[in-house]
């Protein structure tokens, strides 16, 4: 199946595919999801080195090549339907976000290099264990050494891919308010420990972090880190809402193939109209759902006011359209969809999972309606 | 790299470039007290209501200046009274229309359908001949497809038309026709094939004049919300030249597919234009009850900002795709479904919203309703009309994701 | 088509069923539903004479027959099912039910037996302009007259059947609080008067009805009323769950029977899957709705604690499934089922607005969570 | 006047006199360390939980007292070793037990399934034989009807079974077969019929013995869950004596359809109950984080609490009606289909609910879940097995309703 109105692939689509169907085919998406890493570091080598994926987004001075949100979109669109495992989504989406929204020269010129050539994993703890993505949920205490510069203590949780991480940006609060930091997650950091959690989503690794008086880096003024934190949760919502509808895509894709060949009661299920008007309903919300997120990125690459209520409508949107997609994807492959060995569990778990990452599509309507002035 | 056009809003296309001419011609043509002065689409809808009630001289005049500058119609070719706007154009202008809180004028299904059938299916000689009388107004058409007994299966259709030399002499009865009030014609879709030529073969579209002189009876339907119009036809020995026909006698199924294509896509068009505006006026209730501080209803209003924004997206994809030589096929199922199914709910809400106010209609003859009334009843019928909600999710799934048709029992021979 | 469950119809639902396909055909509901009084006196004598329906749940001593809140339910149930326009909605099931709630021994030996026997048409006021049925909404004054007794002076709306009612019982605000009167709605009333209101749904009539020092007699202990008014509260949602339960029973009828019928693309549409499944979803929620109703009007018989939560189910549940059940019909029916000729949406409109009667599904169900501890 | 009894609570029925004396019973019965305290529904899956830890031995003594007072399969007869509880008494059974924190003891798909096949189909020398095996789990039974090939299209089935002398000899494949892992003996479907029996006609049942010497291997399929059961069988010339058909050889069909009513019927048994449990412990983790605070929250939460009421409405009506003498048929769909989408639909909003924890499993081998992970993922099973949703709207449709079946195509030849 063609997707209808999916006509814009394009090379960087293309290319993206044809890389993850070669490197992540759903075997190698086996092996990693079972292994603690959770990424393979050659592939993530090729994936900066050859391609370039990491620095798309990041501006030239910064060692990127400078394309927009837009082209992003499209890459993390394919990941998502191809559910690669590696830390992509933390150091691109998440920190190097956080890094061009905060205003700091200097880290941005320390980092973004190491992030857009692939040699710095990097992320952002920002939940800690209430579970919340709020200015209100942080609580991890930054304070001033008395050497000089500063010192973090406290926990964070549900921080992607936060074990393999070589740079963690902390948001923390401080004596003047929500700062964010730097801390070296790969040496031997005195104080710092990266647990991995297990996962729902087996496929996207999750680690608790703790700090005891970690040394760390104020990245952006004191107490004004919030507003480049928000930017970046737009940004992320965004980001999720291109991998969901690439993910939807996959299932839907799937659903339909199977619909096609599987014979029930001597006709090809996708006949019945139970089935048919199932599918019929989730390409609309795919197709929904990419119109979206598409717009979205579009509003990000321009960096517009339309921001915070596309990432919030589409959020919500794609979040639900993917698990109802990945949901109708089981039901539609019947028992055979329940193994473990059928690759639909894995789609249905990123599903559940992306959703609630950043808060889920109820949060972010009502989101959306702040956001539009209701 | 990157998307193609309409998938991103592209701030320097020449559909933008149209907008800020557009936008400047509108401000000087739209006479005073058709344009709502401030540029928020949630005027609109009030401006339209405005319009109705406007001088008859101020629509006129705005229809005349439309007319010259061939803004009615304005996508189809100037050879036949247009401008020949690409669907981005078309958007745009209908988009600049509603921000000014001018009202557009339209033709019905002449422009919706019948238009574009000919235009796909037509000779040269119709097209020249019968579209301008669609821009101008002279003629006022009307959609007679759907039969009582056979509904959304136009393949059943029973309605005879009979060659005779160079005239078609048209038999039977029509139904849920829109518009047939005012329409003087009628697109008809008959039965002009043997008795061995059943289902979709052997069917004709022939546009009839609807004069009184013709066999031409018209029925009053009144519908569930109150609103009672002409939407019943019945022909009895009607004539219509044999030089009518659209498309080839016996082979007006291709025609039929065109214009329910066209008619999906007119039905949604711009519709989000007028559901924005709703949506507003919604929502000043519910901030007038404290409704929209529920946080369920909140919900539920988010829910609906949501499905509008979609349209418009779909909206603009559609337009660009369009733009781009396709016709409007199984995807105008898609915004039409998406359409007609957000109003019905966006009804429901409204209502839930109003709370006990909405138990009582306005004042008025007949079954007066207020607009939220209105949208819970008019709701039903969009899931209904331009075939029922379940056609075009067949529709969608066979022709846009390649899944098998049921298997068909043995058709029953139309009578 | 007969009910799967519904195995339970006895004597007295066939009696009722009979008498209901002879006095209230589709062409009498018309009929009345456009006059402005809205039932035929000849067939309400017939009801509470021949059938002596007005008394059922009445007790004996006040001139009712004794039985209970299940039996009122069963008939409930069939008038919802014929449409019937009569004031028996809000003589028995409101004002009798508060007449009896009111613990006022004086009030309910003047009053029940006219409404037990019929000639006493009787309603209850309590919502005002702001639509509220809560303690809250009610401003309308009671005031002692410096000649004794009552004064009433403000505005009641959406009051049912208004404009008919003989016996008006008020909810009003005394310095107390909350107190019920009972007004003589059928006189010439001094500073009263009742104006009809065109509504949504033509079968059940709403009156607006304002007062102006109107002479009125107060029912119970002055500021005591809101528990009397609560108990109604509570059986006029399990009535209206009831009647609810016998409108959706009729048009899931209509639809199987129209989808037998009907025959398009050359087969019964009842032989297509979206249809079928529509009506197996209808059935599934008509018969749940059977049971929810049938049990809150159990617990209403045997005046248990239960009451309360089962209303707020029954009403919140039984609202949704006949809503869905007419609009279905409708659209199983296609462009028939939309024309004014139609029964269609007559039922169609009746849910609606019994949907939003006392409190639509989402308040219902944020009642339900307060009154089982959540 | 009035309604059946099961429509409304009656108080002082058969059943209820019978509540008295269980619930006594249960109370002098059950061991210490299985019945939780409080008599409270909330936590009855806590304290099953616990069951599974409890020392053997009082699980051994608690099986031994239920054997005794025949209370295994105890609406069975007592010829076939249970005590002929109508099914309403079951029932009461059922809410002493969850009340009490005492677990019930069941058998299974012998229980649930093959017993009431045998019940209904089998001879009289059957039901002597096999049914007091499963009573007292001497036999452990699993349902071998659905194939790798056909799923939920039972007519399909194309494991070969061919009868020699008095033996019948089993060859084929068979998939999702629940509890084929403890099982010794299956309840197999097979085609005995010739070449031209295709479709329902010419299937046999017949129970045959699992010995690893009679060509049955078993083979682990891991679910979506992180469960690994065994799930398949495959018969390699597998024997099994005639007389052990149930029901006519060829005649099975009629046996399969009791079998998936009952089925159904026993999936959707008692389940409330488990249900309502687990709600409430959904409600105290929603109190802990302060989200059952959250309207959005409490209306999802209302809605989970009024379907669980109305599953054990629907449960008391389906117990009335059997009592009465109806063998479970289609209504058994409606009560499985409701409490299987009841579930599924819970998973999702007890994930809602944990929100940022549900991310993160407990640790443990495999795939280890906890609670609310779970009811997420086995809730996608539920509304799969035992006959898709969509299987059983069509039945509840076609049988209930008597809508009319969809016109087949030519059914393929069984291979």
């Amino acid at each position: 199946m063609s997707a209808p109105f999916n006509d814009d692939h394009g090379e960087l689509r293309s290319t993206v595919r044809r890389f993850l169907a070669d490197k992540s085919p759903e075997n190698e998406v086996r092996r990693l999801m079972e292994g603690t890493e959770g990424f393979d570091p050659v592939v993530w080598k090729q994936m900066a080195g050859q391609l370039g994926l990491m620095g798309l987004a990041i501006p030239e001075r910064y060692g990127g090549s400078g394309a927009s949100f837009v082209e992003l979109a499209v890459v993390l669109e394919e990941m998502g339907g191809a559910l690669l495992c590696a830390p992509y989504f933390s150091s691109v989406a998440l920190a190097a976000s956080l890094l061009l929204a905060s205003g700091d020269e200097t880290a941005k010129g320390d980092h973004l290099p190491g992030i857009a050539s692939g040699r710095t994993v990097a992320t952002v703890a920002l939940a800690e264990r209430s579970g919340l993505w709020s200015e209100d949920g942080v609580t991890l205490e930054g304070s001033r050494a008395a050497t000089g510069g500063w010192r973090l203590t406290g926990e964070k949780h549900y921080v992607l891919d936060g074990h393999v991480a070589d740079l963690v940006l902390v948001v923390a609060r401080t004596p003047a308010g929500v700062s964010v930091f730097g801390v070296d997650g790969a040496g031997d950091t005195d104080g710092f420990t990266a647990t991995p959690v297990p996962t729902l989503d087996q496929t996207r690794k999750l680690a608790t972090l703790s700090f005891d008086r970690v040394p760390a880096r104020l990245i952006g003024a004191e107490g004004r880190g919030w507003a480049a934190v928000a930017k970046m949760l737009d940004l992320a919502a965004i980001a999720l809402a291109a991998e969901q509808v690439g993910g939807a895509r996959k299932v839907l894709d799937m659903a339909v193939e199977y619909a096609k060949l599987r014979v029930q009661f001597g006709r090809p299920i996708g006949s019945f109209q139970a089935i048919k008007h199932k599918c019929a309903d989730l390409l609309l919300e795919v197709e929904s759902a990419g119109a979206a997120a598409g717009y979205a990125a579009w509003a990000a690459a321009e960096d517009n006011d339309e921001v915070p209520a596309m990432a919030s409508l589409a959020k919500s949107y794609c979040s639900e359209a993917y698990f109802h997609a990945a949901a109708e994807n089981i039901q539609i492959h019947g028992g055979i969809g329940y193994t473990w060995e059928h690759p639909a569990h894995l789609y249905f778990k990123r599903a559940k999972s992306s959703e609630i990452l950043f808060g889920d599509a109820t949060a972010h309507r009502e989101l959306l309606a702040q956001r539009i002035g209701i | 790299m990157g998307r193609a056009p309409g998938d991103i809003p592209p701030s320097r296309t020449a559909a933008e470039l149209f907008r800020q001419d557009i936008r400047e011609w509108i401000r000087t043509h739209a006479p005073a007290g058709l344009t709502g002065p401030p540029p928020r689409p949630a005027e609109a809808a009030v401006a339209e209501a405005a319009m109705e009630e406007a001088a008859a001289e101020a629509a006129a005049v705005w229809e005349r200046s439309l007319l010259d500058a061939r803004l009615i119609c304005a996508d189809w070719q100037p050879e036949y009274g247009g401008s020949g706007l690409s669907p981005q154009e078309s958007l745009v202008f209908e988009e600049e229309c509603a921000r000014a809180g001018a009202p557009r004028i339209r033709r019905g299904a002449g422009e919706r359908i019948v238009g574009p059938t000919i235009l796909a299916h037509g000779t040269e000689e119709q097209k020249s001949r019968l579209l301008p009388g669609i821009v101008s107004g002279e003629h006022t058409y009307c959609l007679a497809y759907s039969e009582p007994e056979h509904g959304s299966d136009l393949a059943s259709v029973g309605t005879r038309g009979t060659v005779t030399g160079d005239e078609i002499v048209i038999t039977g009865r029509k139904a849920w026709v829109d518009g047939a009030e005012r329409a003087d014609r009628a697109l008809v879709l008959c039965r002009t094939g043997g008795p061995d030529a059943s289902g979709h073969r052997g069917l004709s579209c022939v546009v009839v004049p609807l004069d009184s002189g013709n066999g031409v009876v018209r029925r009053v339907v009144r519908q569930a919300d109150g609103t009672a119009d002409c939407r019943e036809l019945s022909f009895d020995r009607s004539r219509a030249p044999l030089r009518d026909v659209v498309g080839e006698v016996n082979g007006g199924w291709r025609a039929v597919m065109t214009g329910l294509a066209h008619e999906r896509a007119g039905r949604a068009a711009g519709r989000h234009l007028g559901f924005e505006a709703e949506f507003w006026d919604l929502v000043r209730e519910a901030d007038k009850t404290g409704r929209s501080r529920d946080p369920v209803i909140r919900d539920r209003l988010a829910w609906a900002y949501t499905r509008i924004t979609l349209l418009r997206l779909l909206e603009r994809r559609a337009a660009a795709r369009t733009g781009a030589g396709a016709v409007p096929g199984a995807d105008a199922a898609v915004t039409h479904l998406l359409s007609a199914e957000y109003h019905r709910r966006f009804g429901e809400i409204a209502l839930d919203i109003m709370g006990a106010p909405a138990l009582v209609r306005p004042d008025g003859d007949g079954y007066a309703t207020d607009r939220w009334q209105e949208a819970l009843l008019t709701g039903r019928a969009g899931t209904i009309r331009s075939g029922t909600a379940e056609i075009l999710r067949d529709v969608i799934a066979e022709r846009l994701l390649g899944l098998p048709k049921e298997p068909r029992a043995a058709r029953r021979r139309p009578s």
